[in-house]
């Protein structure tokens, strides 16, 4: 973005914000009852299409969000939103599908610490305690009024959040305010 | 013409009247010597007109059944008390701004019944025109304003435009920072809009249609239509069947329920639609505050509060509770646009349900059944339409024939595509 | 506030959800032979019932799918959910 | 001296800890962990506030949430806060607080002249004048108004954070005295997640201030190692100073919880709002104690009995020095032998009823304590503070004065059901108890302890552990082994005779208060009944009895049951009025949370946002985007600015940002096939990378969305719509294709956020945008969209343009959009191009008679009403087709689409101006309807026309086309004509004007 390209990022007690670097993001729809499809994904991602609703796969090249029963988000850190897309596109040629490139159109923050939970839940109604929704789990759902894709991912398990480009600024001032609480003693309010 | 009928029952002229020398006669007895305000007689075996629903809609229509059209022998049946309905749990905004001619003409002839009415009844219905604003926070918002107060004012209806300095004068607690997430970039004014006291205005109605013979019949509940013939000719009820040949329905959230007893179906949902009210305090709020794009309405009672009004529920409902993200919404619009409100506390939340049409225009209809009549889908703004309402009814049950201010509200608008759409001058809930 | 289990996501608050009013009002298939009469029950008249009503819902901000649900308005108490498309879900306790 | 009614010892202060505070500007001291009210009555002072109606001098009279008298305005300026209950605030330093409700002065209050005319005023009188003249109402009523109202509302905004957060649990345990204790216990020890919350600031309920032992040790210790062991449980949360004020549908429940003083950090919300989600609820609210009904019980220093006896216990308060205590149970007892214990002097105790042997009253006639049976309060004296009590058998008989500083009452207790039944629970009228009682459940919740009238403690922790143990059951887990129930010694008590609670002097003149909080006496009651309003909620609205501040948490019990004396019925069978949120107010900022100020609504930006922002654009609000209204340069107006901007666009080149378009992409084998069905135009004649003008209608017939549709490959499409109805329109397609149409294989995907796009206008753009495609844009039809790189991004390059005339829309992924945008700009230097906003585009597309949903219609204007009947293809079915077809769809005077010159071609039109067939002017409110014809729905000046323009509906405006209409101003009128709704054609030349 040409605005404000530094990356988000504040640090308080327990806790950490930050603004992730842009990934290549693939909306994929398809019926996950024809098997060459679930089969050709796989071939592309090296991954099984995960069929259970808050489920994700992640593997080298790639990760899997379950959205709904025919949509999945595929991610990836090492390819290009376009070469994903193509590749994807590429292995379903001859299926009837959908791969949508949908990395710009998104930002993710990753929320961390031992505060995380308590700073989403203000704005999210999930049940975030960790049987609820464990490592690797999907939802999306609202955070306070923007409308998001929570993923707790990581060998430090940290909530990634997902929320429309056009509410980058929206979604950072509320977990900047959300978070003030647990601003350590030296920072600004 | 209202002038006229404003005398009470015959025999009970000085007594019963209602005046500071009244009071100050009775003060003398301790008060002791009041009449009650309205009979609770049994039900007779057969009206000639039975009123289904005792809000103020269908009182109303009683008394000028009475009043206007000499049919005495009327009964209203009450499932409950009266006025418990949303006649009694509405936010009172009184104002005939509407956009469409057929509703201004039927709203401003409600708005000129309103301004008699305290001395038509004798009862203090506390009719405020204290005027209504509607703001504008955005350009879309002051082309819609624009628009319908040139409609209103060739429609003979007061309402003007008035600038963001106007709207501070008038409401110095409102936000007018043009910095606001939401600015005030102006709002239409009708100066003869306000509130009234809604409990009053349906004791006022059933007092004066109980002087003028009306039967007001409470718990009473109404559980199937009785019909010859695609005729009426009666109703049952949970105090036994009772005969009329002509039954005039008026139960706001309930139209579809009594509707389905007659066999016959209509496009209504009732939908829960809530308010609430701060605790009491000194005047802060002179004048009715509505904004469409935050959703929430505001006005102060005369015993302080600030009555807030939130947008309906979006789901149909017959419990007379919302949810509280209706709430919170409301809640968080009221903040934002009084931000010095925000240490002001939430006393008691309701709700109503509220009879809500496609249009959100109401029903005023003959229908399939002879004899029977409808009078719903006023939704989230009838309050204001009680008097006119009643009295276009009345004169439709009466001469079994519309009155021409109801014509456009017939249901055959749904078959010929005819809408009465009115979603721009409610799409906030009043 | 309603809590609705998605059929896919499972339960979840009112807020993410949308409402759909009642549901089985099925798009006729001859709408260009229906009477004016007959459109206007299809597009306006609802039975809007007090008691159990089967309505619809979608998960707008969760899976974007649409479903059914029983609900009694009257209590806001909710007996079942099922798929859209499928047929009006029966309750045990209801007459068929 | 300094708080001369302290104790010497005792209560759950510390006394180490000094704390100053001012009422009414004068200066006191108290300690840490006193309330304002304690801390008060420490002072000896009672009087505090003045009452609603009659401004009668009120005092202290309870404990804590049932408090209906003193209510204060807490602080100043910006933190000030009106209506706080005292027996509420934790004292702090520096705390200032006020009466209220009084002029001049407390001591002295004018408005007290309404008690000397209060035989004008019973209830309802404003019911029955201030009707003449009409005209007068509005000022009675500022009269009225300036009476009425408690406190007064902060000038400033609230300066204060507040947030709100999400919870869930298997068991909410509300209320954490000794029922609550132990039904937490009991569930925490199951395993269950639990949530214990309680308004208070320590745990303990009526142990913090009743002489309970418990296993042998004073209650508190008992509390302290419950506490310490829910503590040390992972799955437990403990909510101290939370208010659970709401319960909602399907197990959901509100609470409030403060944090600090007034002033809280900066850090720190000053409130917190819980939204907790719970599988089970434990309600242990325990009970509010009834007061008695007599003449003139509303002096200060008329206290509830029960509370007494907590200023002592807890706080070391005696609030008085000779004592009369009137009771209707033993409990009563309880407060005569704690204050005697405590050196206070008892002048009587006062029992209605007729026998009074149970051990407690034994107890306190061992003591001494005179105890009076059968008797009852016949008058009080004393004006600012009670000097005495006047008592007589009810049997009738001499009337003997008591002289006392302090009358303690005891009218038993009343469960606080409140939340029970705001959650749909049936209530149950206890006749044993003489108060509604829970009854049955509707929703997942159980009740223990006093809150069911179980007086006692051993009870309330049975019913406790009980409760919360098969709440924690009903969550699957399985139940606690080895719970003991805790050992309790207690004197047995005899139940309160709470009938007699309201049934003392019905003959005296003087008042007597059954709601103190809305001023309702028994004289109101026996009035509203008299005149029919004798039904509860009937009552209730005409006397306001139970719609104050306090919401009748004390004086409904005593309301209800001199209704049903009134009626001649047993108490129980009036019902009770309804029980709504919340139990007790809560501050509106706390419902907002963090949904204030910017955050209120959520600002949405274009990733070009920040370029237009340095260049001076000036923004304006399309639903939640952020638009680029117009790019002033310095000292341009906006009309200034907006010609220039249209001008470039018609003769050189300009650049919209059109990012905030709705985009949804379309694919599957039967996309073409489900496309048809949406739109009113053919679809699946559309050659592969062609677009085409569409409009969607709604199943009524009429305009929904317009945008382009282009057909990428055979079967995939992208749609535009308009900015505000992305989301609808992306909703109105999942809904179809769902629920209708789940055969389609088609799968739509919002892309609104994945692409920038800028549209690229005029003649130059051609030539701009060429040298940096790498496809040939010339040889692109008008209407065709291809893929590409546009200055080496990515892009769909679409050929057209809402500007009319030359153009070219570049869609390129938002990330990269800034970067193209300043590609652009810098490219077109050489042609002197111009960034222009929604003005200009507004005005381009007017010249050329495009439409814009949501301006030029309103939900009730049909494709045929704006002239695109052409569009409308009659062969295929498509949603709105068939209500094109009824009755009035197809009437001849519907409203239609046409443009307008005014006469005067400087004469710019408002939006929204009516038009109508004579002249005439807005001026003054016409005295007939003047019927209108139509109106304005867009109106500018255009720079290429020379003159203004505008677009308006118009009844059967078509066959008009050539006529005058009139356009009524304020004070004048200005004439119009009539033309096609289009003002410059193709080749740009100007059509008419
Ligand atoms: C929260 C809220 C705010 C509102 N704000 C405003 C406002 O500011 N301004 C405004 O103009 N309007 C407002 N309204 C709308 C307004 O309240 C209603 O349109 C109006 O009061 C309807 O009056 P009514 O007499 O038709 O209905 P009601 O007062 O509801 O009366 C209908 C009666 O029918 C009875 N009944 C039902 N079924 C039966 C049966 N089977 N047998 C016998 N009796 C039966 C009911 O018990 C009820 O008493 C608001 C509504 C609500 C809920
Ligand atoms: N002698 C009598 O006649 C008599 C009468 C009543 C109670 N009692 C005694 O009182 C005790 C009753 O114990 P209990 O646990 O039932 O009641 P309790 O009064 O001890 O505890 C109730 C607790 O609930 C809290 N609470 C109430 N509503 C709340 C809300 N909405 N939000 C948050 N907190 C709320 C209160 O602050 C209080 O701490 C027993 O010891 C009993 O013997 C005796
Ligand atoms: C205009 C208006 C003002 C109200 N003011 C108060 C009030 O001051 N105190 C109060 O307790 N309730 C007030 N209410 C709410 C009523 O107590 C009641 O909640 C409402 O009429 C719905 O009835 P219900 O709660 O019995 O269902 C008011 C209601 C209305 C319509
Ligand atoms: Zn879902």
């Amino acid at each position: 973005m040409g605005d404000d390209a530094s990356m988000r990022r504040f640090i308080g007690r327990d806790l950490v914000l930050g603004e992730c670097p842009a990934r290549a993001c693939v909306e994929l729809r398809g019926d996950p009852d024809d098997a060459s499809f679930v089969r050709a994904v796989r071939t592309v991602t090296d991954l099984p299409l995960p069929l259970d609703p808050g489920r994700s796969a992640a593997g080298l090249l790639a990760s899997i969000l379950w959205l709904g029963p025919d949509r999945w988000l595929v991610c990836s850190d090492t390819q290009a939103g376009s070469d994903l897309a193509a590749s994807l596109r590429a292995a379903l040629a001859a299926i009837a599908c959908a791969v949508v490139d949908v990395g710009a159109a998104r930002i993710v923050y990753a929320v961390g610490g031992s505060n995380a939970r308590a700073v989403l839940a203000k704005g999210c109604s999930l049940d975030l305690h960790e049987r609820k929704f464990p490592l690797g789990h999907c939802a999306q759902t609202l955070l306070a009024k923007a409308p998001v894709l929570v993923h707790l991912s990581g060998a430090e398990p940290t909530f990634e959040i997902h929320v429309a480009r056009s509410l980058r600024d929206y979604a950072w001032a509320w977990l900047r305010a959300a978070a003030s609480e647990y601003a350590a003693e030296a920072d600004d309010a | 013409m209202l002038a006229i009928i404003a005398a009470p029952a015959a025999g009970s002229i000085d007594l019963n009247r209602y005046s500071i020398f009244a009071l100050a006669r009775n003060a003398l007895s301790r008060h002791e010597n009041w009449p009650r305000a309205w009979r609770s007689p049994e039900p007779r075996r057969s009206y000639d007109v039975v009123i289904v629903g005792g809000g103020g809609h269908g009182l109303a229509t009683a008394y000028y059944l009475a009043r206007e059209h000499g049919i005495r022998n009327v009964a209203v049946l009450e499932r409950g008390l009266i006025g418990l309905g949303n006649s009694g749990r509405n936010t009172t905004i009184v104002r005939s701004n509407y956009l469409w001619d057929a509703s201004a003409h039927l709203y401003e002839h409600s708005l000129r019944l309103w301004e008699q009415l305290a001395g038509t009844l004798n009862f203090n219905v506390m009719f405020s025109q204290r005027g209504v604003l509607n703001l504008a926070h955005n350009p879309h918002d002051l082309r819609e304003l624009a628009r319908r107060v040139n409609a209103n004012r060739l429609n003979g209806i007061d309402s003007e435009i008035v600038s963001t300095a106007q709207v501070k004068r008038l409401a110095p607690a409102l936000d007018c920072d043009p910095r606001a997430r939401y600015p005030v970039l102006g709002a239409s004014l009708q100066r003869r809009g306000g509130t009234a006291r809604h409990d009053a205005l349906v004791w006022g109605y059933a007092r004066a249609a109980d002087a003028a013979g009306v039967d007001i019949i409470q718990n009473c509940e109404v559980t199937a239509i009785r019909q010859k013939d695609r005729r009426v000719v009666g109703v049952e009820t949970t105090r036994g069947v009772i005969d009329a040949s002509k039954v005039g329905v008026v139960v706001a959230g309930h139209a579809s329920v009594l509707a389905a007893m007659a066999e016959i179906r209509l496009p209504i949902e009732s939908h829960p639609l809530q308010a609430l009210v701060s605790e009491p305090i000194k005047p802060v709020l002179d004048t009715v505050v509505m904004s469409n794009a935050v959703h929430v309405y505001v006005s102060q009672s005369d015993k302080g509060e600030l009555v807030v009004g939130a947008g309906i529920d979006p789901y149909t409902s017959y419990s007379q509770r919302g949810s509280f993200p209706v709430i919170e919404a409301t809640v968080s619009a009221l903040v934002a646009l009084f931000p010095s409100f925000g240490r002001l506390k939430l006393m008691r939340q309701w709700a109503g349900i509220v009879d809500v049409c496609p249009d959100a225009s109401p029903i005023i209809s003959k229908t399939p059944v002879r004899g029977l009549y409808f009078n719903c889908g006023w939704g989230t703004g009838g309050f204001k339409a009680t008097p006119g309402s009643g009295h276009v009814f009345a004169h439709t049950i009466a001469r079994d024939e519309p009155h021409p201010l109801a014509t456009p509200f017939a249901l055959e608008r749904f078959t010929t595509g005819a809408l009465v759409d009115e979603h721009g001058a409610a799409a906030v809930a009043h | 506030m309603l809590r609705i289990a998605c059929p896919w996501c499972g339960a979840r608050d009112e807020t993410e959800f949308g409402y759909g009013g009642e549901a089985h009002v099925a798009l006729p298939a001859d709408a260009a032979q229906l009477s004016d009469a007959a459109w206007a029950e299809y597009l306006f008249m609802r039975s809007n019932p007090k008691g159990r009503h089967r309505e619809r819902w979608v998960h707008t901000h969760g899976c974007r799918r649409w479903f059914n649900v029983v609900r009694d308005t009257t209590t806001e108490r909710i007996f079942a959910v099922y798929l859209a498309g499928s047929p009006p879900a029966q309750l045990p306790d209801e007459p068929a | 001296m300094s708080q001369p009614k302290r104790t010497d010892a005792g209560g759950r202060i510390d006394r180490l800890r000094v704390l100053r505070f001012q009422f009414d500007g004068r200066r006191y001291q108290g300690y840490c962990g006193d309330t304002l009210a304690s801390a008060l009555l420490a002072n000896d002072v009672h009087l505090t506030a003045r009452s609603f109606k009659y401004h009668r001098p009120r005092g202290i009279l309870a404990l804590g949430a049932e408090e209906p008298n003193a209510l204060v305005q807490l602080e100043q300026g910006a933190y000030t806060e009106p209506n706080v209950r005292a027996t509420q605030i934790e004292l702090y330093d520096g705390l200032i607080a006020h009466s209220q409700n009084r002029w001049p002065a407390l001591g002295f209050d004018l408005g007290a002249l309404n008690d000397t005319f209060s035989p004008l005023l019973p209830a309802g009188f404003y019911y029955k004048t201030f009707m003449w003249p009409a005209s007068m109402w509005l000022r009675y009523e500022k009269a009225i108004r300036r009476m009425a109202g408690l406190g007064r509302a902060p000038c400033l905004p609230d300066p204060d954070r507040y947030d709100r957060m999400h919870a869930h649990c298997d068991v909410l345990v509300v209320g954490a005295g000794p029922a609550g204790l132990s039904a937490a216990l009991s569930a925490a020890r199951s395993g269950a997640r639990v949530i214990l919350a309680d308004e208070q600031t320590e745990a303990g309920g009526q142990l913090l201030w009743e002489r309970y032992d418990i296993d042998g040790h004073p209650a508190m210790a008992w509390v302290a190692s419950v506490m310490a062991e829910l503590a040390a449980a992972p799955e437990v949360r403990i909510l101290a100073r939370t208010l659970v004020s709401g319960y909602y549908d399907h197990n959901f429940v509100v609470a409030c919880q403060r944090f600090d003083s007034p002033r809280s950090s900066a850090h720190a919300p000053r409130q917190r709002l819980w939204k907790i989600r719970a599988r089970e609820v434990v309600l242990a609210t325990g009970a509010v104690e009834r007061a008695l009904v007599f003449p003139d019980n509303d002096r200060p220093g008329i206290m509830l009995a029960g509370a007494v006896r907590g200023y002592l216990n807890r706080f070391g308060v005696t609030a008085g020095s000779r004592v009369v205590i009137a009771t209707v149970g033993d409990d009563g007892y309880r407060t005569a032998l704690d204050l005697a214990s405590a050196g206070v002097a008892i002048a009587a105790v006062l029992d209605l009823r007729v026998r009074a042997a149970g051990f407690l009253p034994q107890q306190a006639r061992a003591r001494g304590i005179e105890v009076l049976t059968g008797q009852r309060i016949v008058a009080t004296g004393g004006r600012m503070r009670v000097s005495a009590v006047r008592v007589q058998p009810f049997a009738g008989g001499t009337i003997r004065e008591i002289a006392c500083d302090l009358v303690a009452m005891s009218g038993g207790w009343i469960p606080t059901v409140h939340l029970f039944s705001q959650a749909r629970g049936r209530l149950r009228f206890d006749a044993r108890a003489g108060a509604f009682v829970p009854g049955e459940a509707m929703q997942p919740v159980r009740c223990a302890g006093s809150v069911q009238a179980a007086w006692l403690l051993h009870e309330a922790l049975a019913q406790g552990f009980a409760a919360g143990g098969a709440a924690a059951q009903a969550c699957g887990l399985e139940p606690a082994r080895a719970l003991e129930l805790p050992q309790v010694s207690e004197p047995e008590a005899t139940a309160a005779d709470v009938a007699l609670a309201h049934r003392g002097e019905r003959a005296s003149r003087r008042k007597q208060f059954v709601d103190f909080q809305a001023d309702v006496t028994l004289a109101d009651v026996g009035l509203a009944a008299r005149e029919g309003y004798d039904a509860i909620e009937h009552l209730k609205r005409y006397t306001t009895a139970g719609m104050g501040v306090d919401q009748g948490k004390m004086g409904n019990a005593n309301v209800v049951a001199l209704l049903a004396d009134a009626r001649g019925e047993a108490a129980g069978t009036i019902g009770m009025s309804t029980f709504r949120p919340p139990y007790q107010p809560v501050s509106f900022s706390a419902i907002a949370g963090m949904d204030a100020g910017e955050l209120f609504d959520p600002v949405r930006r274009t990733p070009m946002h920040e370029w237009h922002r340095r260049h001076g654009a000036v923004f304006e609000d399309a639903g939640q985007w952020k638009r680029a209204c117009y790019y002033p340069r310095a000292g341009e107006t906006l009309h200034a600015s907006v010609q220039r901007e249209c001008l470039a666009v018609r003769r050189g080149v300009g650049m919209l940002d059109a990012s905030t378009l709705g985009k949804i992409d379309i694919q599957g084998p039967d996309a073409a096939e489900f496309l048809e069905r949406i739109y009113c135009n053919p679809v699946r004649s559309l050659a592969p990378g062609r677009c085409r003008y569409g409009l969607m209608l709604k199943q009524d017939g009429m305009v929904f969305d317009d945008g382009v549709i282009a057909r990428l490959a055979e079967t995939h499409f992208l749609l535009t719509t308009t900015t505000g109805g992305a989301a609808r329109v992306a909703a109105w397609l999942e809904e179809w294709l769902q629920t209708e149409w789940p055969m389609l294989k088609t799968y739509c995907t919002p892309v609104t956020e994945q692409y920038a796009q800028v549209a690229v206008s005029g003649p130059h753009s051609v030539e701009l945008l060429a040298p940096l495609c790498s496809v040939d844009i010339r040889a692109m039809p008008f209407m065709s969209v291809r893929t590409g790189y546009v200055a080496g991004i990515g892009a769909r390059i679409f050929r057209l343009s809402f500007a009319g005339g030359l153009g070219y829309e570049i869609a390129v992924p938002a990330d990269r959009g800034y970067e193209l945008w300043t590609t652009l700009m810098g490219a077109g230097e050489r042609f002197d191009i111009a960034p222009y906003g929604t003005e200009a585009m507004h005005v381009l597309r007017a010249e050329k008679g495009f439409i814009i949903v949501g301006q030029e219609t309103d939900g009730t204007v049909s494709p045929i009403d704006l002239g695109l009947d052409r569009l409308v293809r009659s062969d295929k079915f498509f949603i709105g087709q068939r209500s094109l077809a009824r009755p009035d769809a197809r009437r001849a005077d519907r409203r239609q689409l046409v443009g307008l010159l005014t006469e005067n071609p400087h004469e710019v039109l408002a939006e929204g101006t009516q038009l109508v067939a004579a002249p005439c002017t807005l001026a003054r409110v016409a005295a007939e309807p003047v019927p209108m014809l139509g109106y304005v729905t867009s109106s500018y000046f255009s720079p290429s026309c020379g003159r203004s323009i505008a677009l308006a509906l118009v009844e059967a405006g078509v066959a008009r086309i050539g006529q005058t209409l009139h356009a009524p101003l304020a004070t004048r009128c200005v004439k119009v004509t009539l033309t096609a709704p289009r003002f410059v054609g193709d080749s740009d030349e100007v059509l008419h004007g």
